[in-house]
């Protein structure tokens, strides 16, 4: 019995860096009451990339890492691990966190309260992050999701009116929903299995029917969480009320959470029920959520509204990754989690720029936009727009082609007629938005909208960041060889022959 | 050395440069703008040159880089690219200097040279793709690219044609990435290959190989504007006449054409096609779309859409000149992808020199204007001509190659369609002519650019007269080795020594 | 019936009860009211469990209810202060449908 | 069953006996004051008629100190809280009359 | 006999508690419905005493239904002050849904209890089992402790963030409308008696007292951090109704220390430990004990203060005396 617990695992301490770095910056962050604020940023940044460096190089020699917590190890203790999927998110995360410290004090300038609460929050929703990609645990897991729903509505209300206390009630009500519905899976799978740890209930698995309702339990809970159809009602308010680079955090980071879980749920811990039937059921939800995404992007009237939906369509293609079922989706969706979160960062950023000059994010006012020299984050949100259409040479160009290819592969006609058509709605509805940019304001030639005065406000680091987020979104095109190659470590497929 | 083999990434690389370093700058800084655009395109046209010395003597261009597992972005420079690339590097140059002069004056001038280089860097990527993923990247991005152009007045017109634009061009964009990926799902390579690659695949299943034959030349053919794909090339003449000069004489049109010509003779190979019983069926349709699009030009009264129309026809005779299994004819086919390219360019910059100058849009405005603008309507003689079949110009080497290969393959149908589409040219072409030159001058127009010189600015005037000569000059000295003619003959020469 | 099914039956019922009371009641207390149910259902169930072998009490479970009472007093005190902030500013205290201003 | 434990018995079911009283008056009396003195009165004993019996019934010194500090808790906060609710009662009175 | 009617007894618990969860749900009046969910709170402290759960009975007494019901009252008190019930007849497709609601909540029920009754007891290695086979090597007795404080102690840490985020998301909602002057902050304290202060003055040290027991109890027995923190924030709580605490619109330094201590510690000796090179919170041998009561003793706090805060609506409190008090 003993054994488990005395076993020479080696226990890597940057996983525990990882989680804890940003949770000190955190509990900093409160004893400080808002004060140095970019200096802990930075500090924070820094010894996370050094954590995440040390990792990656062992991951990508050892293509797993763990630490037993406690040195006792599963099924008592609780362990953390890092593959290449974890890595990938954990990545992802750094990124848009970089971008979203470096806007924070701009963007929340002038509001002492907001600035205050949104350090902590932040910093917090990034260890609740870190530790959601490490976690091997079904109840840490739980944990880890409150903390993550916690964060993300406080930062979502964070500053906003009536309308954004009314979405974030929303958004905690069906996440708090998800939270129960994932508890009372977990308590179902602890009843019969007497573990908690993904990768032991993975080999243990007892099909029956109290494991397959606390399947559906988990995943109804986390599709909740991710906003996929038909559990998507809160988001796009929630989205769209939010400050931008709160916006850019949920959107990238926060939703890609929930899908993530249910991918190492369903790959990891319940290999043995992850077959034809659940594959195809996902299958189709993910294709609702594509088209429903795409289809009320196409209707909205403002920008933050369409970025919103958007996300839902987007959310969809990951779940193609059941019915595809291979190296290749594998390969796709992982990439398209990546250069969405960064092409969503890019995006809600630019249209908070737009939406503090102009004054508004209708569409009708685009053209004004334009005049009031909004030039680079104009072109981070086309760079970020042409990604999130699959178009290349983009990070979203390879993610779609990746999944194109798993399509024919194994999906047959059906999914290769999906994502093909999903791509044109996502131009579709893009290009309504880009459109705008370049229709000729309604007042001919006068020049004499916001103008100058709008851009001499904008500070250059919120005027610059989306374009930096769009330009990596594009390098993303080029780079897909080595990152895969370290992403793909420990994933739940293997290359096929070819 | 290693700079030497990569000239095809240096030559895509000066006119991206200089599409990002136009967007950098302030829309004011209006010498440096000109100043970069002209540099570029002598550089460009330098590069050029060097490659095709190197060619000729044999040399070896390449670039290649892994972009995702298993997809390789590879750019080289052959024949087939080099006649491609030497008359956009040749044609771009006019075409700046003419855009300079055109768009003096007009507001967003930064946006437009910026697409507008990237819109070039995108051709020479088309151009130098060594295989099918390469080509369909650039092949995007030459869509993405083009659109602003397309919608650049921002009228609600220009925004219309833009959209029916997209709208053509994207879900020809689908249509070949899923042919694309169809082709390497089936174990087909999409490297291009002299000759072509699939020989005993297609041998295999003839039926999968029409299937992908038809949607990668469904998809190429949105931009080669081969009937029924047509329809958005008389609504994109919204745009300015240089954007419409490159669009039917540089670019987009030729990169269909162009594309066309890998499809058959690099990835399938002319034998295999014919085997396939693909080329006569492709050949019927491009015969189909000579006399439509000719039919149409004669009906239109807009001298812009009478000559879009004309492009419809015209472009279609590559496409016969490939799809004929036979050498000579194959020479027709690719010898008119230079000798279009420059009648067509000399037929747009009159009619963008009519326009600027005098407000003229429709030909019965035309009368008598030889008069007031005599090397303009000279030029456009030439052209017109040219487009015709008189010999020598160099529609006439066209043809005769064309008429002279068909017979040779027994495809004696193909000498009724040139006959019919001959006189087709000449009743649309000769009434213009006699408007301009003996019709009593009606001054039904504007000036609008009272005290220049001569007829017309000299930005617009020389390019004009240049191209118009090189026209004149490729039909005339088609007996040298470097001519348009040499050269194709030296790529059929290729193709047909497997 | 043992004691551990009888309790675990129980559980399932508040539970149930509780997600009737969600869908059904939209003032936005007595979905937190009911949300609390649930946790209670969810936890009277491990805990049940836990019992099922009346000799070896099993306490990982009861150290995992512990922390989700701690989280359930965590989640509701926030969505109470929403609530009161919400009615402070709208007089609201139910969500109506989703208007995008 | 020894006799002790008889007796426990005995005091335990006193106790609840005017548990059921006290709640019984809660239900039936007509107005705010006498439902008070129902339930402090009787649910005071009651608890501590209860809380003797199991003390009775643990034989144990240890317990029954606890026991007696519960009740007298008990006591304390239930005379407080009636205190609080007559309080209460009667301010509504006034303010309903003046 | 004592089988009987312990079965008796829990027929009753577990009908009562159905019965009262129905009526929560279903009860006309929100404040009618919040009372019984306190007394169904009341009856899952029996319930869980009465499966052996003594840890769980303390804290959701202490918990549960004492910190959860005052919240839900102090926000009743301010949000439906002046509000009807509705009255607004429902409308026949209110019905028609509310039925359809019901059989769907049917419909869990049934799945849900038909899974849970075909639940075999796990054959594997559970982790239940290895928790009691392994109490003895960590420095506590009890093994709730043991689970929560070395086991599975990074759950405990984890959870400490959630009650901070409580407080944070609070103050995130207060800050959506920043209050005009901090005078709508509700004192407390209305109506004070004499025999309030004299109340306050006896249960304060009792309270204290108690909670200082709870917490050194833990390593043995029912008790610890979470039970001895939930006393301390009733404390709180009844301090801050009798007007002995007032609200402060921003917290000093000292108290945002204490709403981070917990987390604080919990960290710094996980990170000690790593840097001894062992695993995170691997307790070194003899140490354990101490390290787990120093760290009981800053989660302790670290609990109360943010139930407190909570309660309070505020970032921040003050000692103050009531103004009304004689």
């Amino acid at each position: 019995m003993n054994e488990a617990s005395v076993l020479p695992v080696e226990s890597h301490p940057g996983l525990v860096l990882l989680v804890f770095i940003p949770l000190l910056a955190a509990i900093l962050s409160v004893l400080l009451d808002g004060r140095a604020a970019r200096s802990t940023a930075v500090v924070t940044l820094a010894g996370v990339f050094g954590a995440l460096w040390w990792v990656s190089a062992e991951v990508a020699a050892a293509s797993q890492v763990r630490h037993l917590l406690g040195g006792w190890g599963a099924p008592l203790g609780i362990e953390l691990m890092a593959d290449g999927l974890s890595l990938a998110m954990l990545w992802l995360t750094w990124v848009t966190g970089l971008a979203v410290s470096a806007v924070a004090p701009a963007s929340f300038a002038g509001r002492a309260e907001v600035s205050r609460l949104f350090w902590p929050l932040w910093l917090t929703l990034w260890a609740a992050l870190n530790a959601t990609w490490l976690a091997t645990d079904l109840f840490n897991l739980y944990i880890t999701l409150e903390l993550l729903t916690l964060a993300a509505v406080a930062l979502a209300i964070l500053g906003g009116g009536s309308a954004a206390l009314r979405a974030g009630m929303r958004y905690l009500l069906y996440a708090l929903l998800g939270s129960l519905a994932w508890l009372l899976g977990v308590a179902l799978i602890y009843a019969g299995h007497g573990v908690l740890d993904l990768h032991t209930l993975g080999v243990g698995l007892e099909v029956g029917p109290a494991t397959w309702f606390a399947a559906a339990l988990m995943s109804v809970g986390l599709m909740a969480k991710a906003a996929l159809w038909p559990l998507h009602g809160w988001l796009p308010p929630a989205h769209a009320g939010a400050p931008a680079p709160v916006s850019a955090l949920l959107s990238a980071l926060v939703v890609k959470a929930a899908v993530y879980l249910l991918l190492r749920l369903w790959w990891w811990g319940l290999p043995a029920l992850t077959g034809q039937g659940v594959a195809l059921a996902f299958g189709v939800l993910g294709a609702a959520a594509m088209l429903y995404g795409s289809v009320l992007a196409l209707m909205q009237l403002r920008v933050k509204r369409i970025i919103a939906y958007s996300t839902i369509a987007q959310l969809g293609y990951l779940l193609l990754v059941f019915p595809l079922a291979s190296m290749a989706a594998w390969q796709g969706v992982l990439y398209h989690a990546l250069s969405h979160g960064v092409a969503k960062a890019a995006m809600f950023l630019a249209a908070g720029n737009i939406l503090m000059v102009v004054g508004h994010d209708r569409l009708a006012g685009l053209p004004q936009a334009m005049r009031a020299r909004l030039g680079p984050s104009v072109a981070g949100l086309v760079l970020a727009s042409v990604s999130l259409m699959g178009l290349p040479p983009t990070g979203g160009f390879i993610a779609k082609w990746l999944l194109l290819r798993a399509a024919f592969e194994t999906g047959g006609v059906v999914w290769v007629s999906l994502i093909v058509l999903s791509g044109l709605l996502a131009a579709a509805y893009l290009f309504r938005l880009l459109a705008m940019l370049l229709r000729r304001p309604p007042g001919g030639e006068g020049d004499g909208v916001p103008d100058a005065h709008g851009a001499a406000s904008l500070p250059v680091v919120l005027s610059v960041m989306p374009l930096l987020l769009g330009i990596v979104a594009v390098l993303l095109g080029f780079v897909a060889a080595p990152l895969l190659e370290l992403f793909l470590q420990g994933a739940p497929f293997v290359e096929a022959a070819p | 050395m290693a700079l030497y083999t990569a000239l095809p990434l240096l030559a895509l690389m000066s006119s991206l440069l200089a599409a990002v370093v136009i967007f950098l700058l302030p829309e004011a800084a209006r010498r440096w703008r000109t100043l970069v655009n002209v540099a570029a395109a002598v550089v460009k046209l330098i590069l050029v040159a060097v490659m095709l010395a190197g060619v000729m003597q044999g040399h070896e261009f390449g670039f290649a880089m892994m972009l995702a597992p298993g997809l390789e972005l590879r750019l080289q420079a052959d024949a087939l690219s080099l006649l491609f690339i030497t008359l956009s590097a040749v044609l771009w140059l006019f075409t700046t200097v003419y855009a300079i002069g055109y768009l003096e004056n007009s507001p967003n001038r930064g946006r437009f040279f910026g697409y507008f280089s990237l819109c070039v860097a995108a051709t020479m990527g088309v151009a130098t793709a060594g295989n099918l993923f390469t080509f369909f990247i650039f092949y995007e991005l030459l869509t993405l690219a083009t659109y602003p152009l397309v919608t650049h007045r921002g009228t609600p017109e220009a925004m219309r044609g833009g959209r029916i634009y997209l709208a053509y061009t994207l879900a020809g964009g689908a249509a070949l990435l899923a042919g694309i990926i169809l082709l390497e799902n089936a174990g087909g390579s999409l490297a291009f290959i002299a000759g072509g690659s699939v020989e005993q695949l297609a041998v295999d299943d003839p039926a999968l190989f029409s299937i992908i034959f038809w949607l990668l030349i469904g998809g190429i053919g949105v931009k080669a504007a081969l009937v029924p794909l047509h329809g958005w090339l008389p609504v994109a003449m919204v745009a300015p006449a240089p954007v419409s000069a490159l669009l039917h004489a540089v670019a987009v049109v030729k990169a269909g054409a162009f594309g066309i010509t890998r499809i058959v003779f690099d990835v399938f190979g002319v034998q295999t096609t014919d085997a396939l019983g693909l080329g006569p069926v492709l050949a019927a349709l491009a015969a189909v779309t000579i006399l439509y699009g000719s039919v149409r030009a004669l009906a239109q009264t807009d001298i812009k859409r009478r000559l879009a129309f004309s492009t419809v026809s015209q472009v279609s005779y590559i496409t016969l000149g490939i799809a004929l299994a036979g050498p000579v004819v194959a020479v027709g086919g690719l010898v008119h992808l230079v000798h279009q390219g420059l009648m067509k360019i000399t037929l747009f910059f009159c009619a963008g020199n009519w326009a600027e100058t005098l407000g003229i849009h429709r030909i019965d405005q035309l009368d008598g204007v030889g008069q007031r603008m005599p090397w303009t309507s000279a030029a456009f003689t030439l052209g017109a001509l040219g487009m015709i079949g008189v010999p020598p110009t160099a529609g006439f080497i066209s043809k005769w190659y064309l008429g002279t290969g068909a017979l040779q393959v027994g495809h004696g149908w193909v000498i009724a369609v040139l006959v019919a589409s001959t006189v087709l040219n000449a009743a649309y072409f000769l009434p213009v002519l006699r408007r301009l030159w003996f019709a009593p001058p009606s001054r039904d127009w504007e000036e609008r650019l009272p005290g220049t010189r001569a007829e017309t600015t000299l930005a617009l005037l020389i390019p004009t007269v240049i191209v118009a000569l090189l026209a004149l000059g490729a039909g005339v000295l088609a007996g040298l080795s470097l001519s348009p003619l040499g050269w194709a003959e030296l790529i059929v020469l290729r193709e047909y020594a497997r | 019936m043992s004691q551990p099914a009888l309790f675990v039956l129980i559980a399932a019922a508040v539970f149930a009860i509780g997600v009737y009371g969600l869908l059904s009641r939209p003032q936005l207390v007595r979905r937190i009211l009911a949300l609390n149910l649930m946790g209670n259902g969810v936890f009277l169930l491990l805990v049940a469990f836990a019992r099922r072998n009346p000799e070896t009490i099993d306490p990982v479970p009861h150290a995992m209810v512990l922390t989700g009472i701690v989280i359930a007093v965590s989640a509701t005190a926030f969505a109470l202060a929403i609530v009161r902030h919400l009615y402070r500013q709208t007089g609201e205290v139910s969500l109506g449908e989703d208007r995008p201003r | 069953m020894s006799a002790l434990e008889v007796f426990a018995a005995l005091l335990l079911l006193l106790g609840g006996f005017f548990f059921l009283s006290g709640t019984v008056g809660l239900l039936r009396f007509p107005d705010t004051l006498s439902r008070l003195h129902a339930v402090t009165k009787a649910d005071n004993l009651g608890l501590g008629l209860i809380l003797l019996g199991v003390a009775v019934h643990g034989a144990n010194l240890v317990l029954a100190a606890k026991l007696l500090l519960i009740w007298m808790l008990a006591l304390l906060a239930a005379s407080f809280s009636a205190h609080l609710v007559a309080r209460s009662h009667l301010r509504d009175e006034a303010s309903r009359d003046g | 006999m004592g089988e009987l009617v312990g079965w008796v007894f829990d027929g009753l618990l577990a009908l009562s508690l159905v019965l009262l969860a129905a009526r929560v749900v279903a009860s006309a009046r929100l404040f009618e419905s919040i009372v019984l969910f306190i007394v169904f709170g009341l009856l899952m402290a029996i319930a869980w005493a009465r499966l052996a759960a003594p840890h769980l009975a303390l804290a959701e007494a202490a918990i549960g239904a004492g910190i959860t019901g005052a919240l839900l009252l102090s926000t009743f008190r301010e949000i439906v002050t002046d509000q009807p019930p509705s009255a607004e007849a429902p409308k026949v497709l209110v019905y028609r849904l509310r039925v359809l609601m019901a059989l769907l909540a049917g419909g869990v029920f049934a799945v849900l209890g038909w899974a849970l009754l075909s639940i075999e007891v796990p054959a594997g290695p559970a982790a239940g089992e290895q928790a009691r086979a392994l109490v003895a090597r960590t420095g506590v007795d009890d093994a709730v402790t043991a689970v929560l404080l070395d086991f599975r102690a990074y759950d405990t840490l984890l959870e400490m963030g959630v009650l901070l985020l409580a407080v944070l998301g609070a103050r995130a909602a207060v800050a959506a409308q920043p209050p005009a002057s901090g005078d709508d902050l509700w004192i407390g304290g209305e109506g004070d008696t004499p025999m309030v202060g004299a109340l306050v003055g006896l249960l304060s040290p009792l309270i204290i007292i108690v909670a200082g027991y709870l917490l050194w109890v833990g390593a043995y027995g029912p008790g610890g951090a979470f039970q001895a923190g939930a006393v301390l924030a009733a404390l709180g709580v009844l301090l801050r109704l009798t007007g002995r605490l007032v609200p402060l619109p921003r917290a000093g330094a000292f108290q945002r220390g204490v709403l981070v201590m917990g987390l604080a510690v919990f960290s710094l000796a996980g990170l000690l430990t790593m840097a001894t090179g062992r695993a995170f919170l691997q307790y070194p041998e003899g140490l354990a004990y101490p390290m787990i009561l120093v760290i009981e003793v800053a989660l302790t706090l670290s609990i109360a203060l943010p139930l407190v805060l909570l309660f309070s609506g505020s970032a921040g409190i003050a000692a103050g005396r009531s103004q009304h008090s004689p």
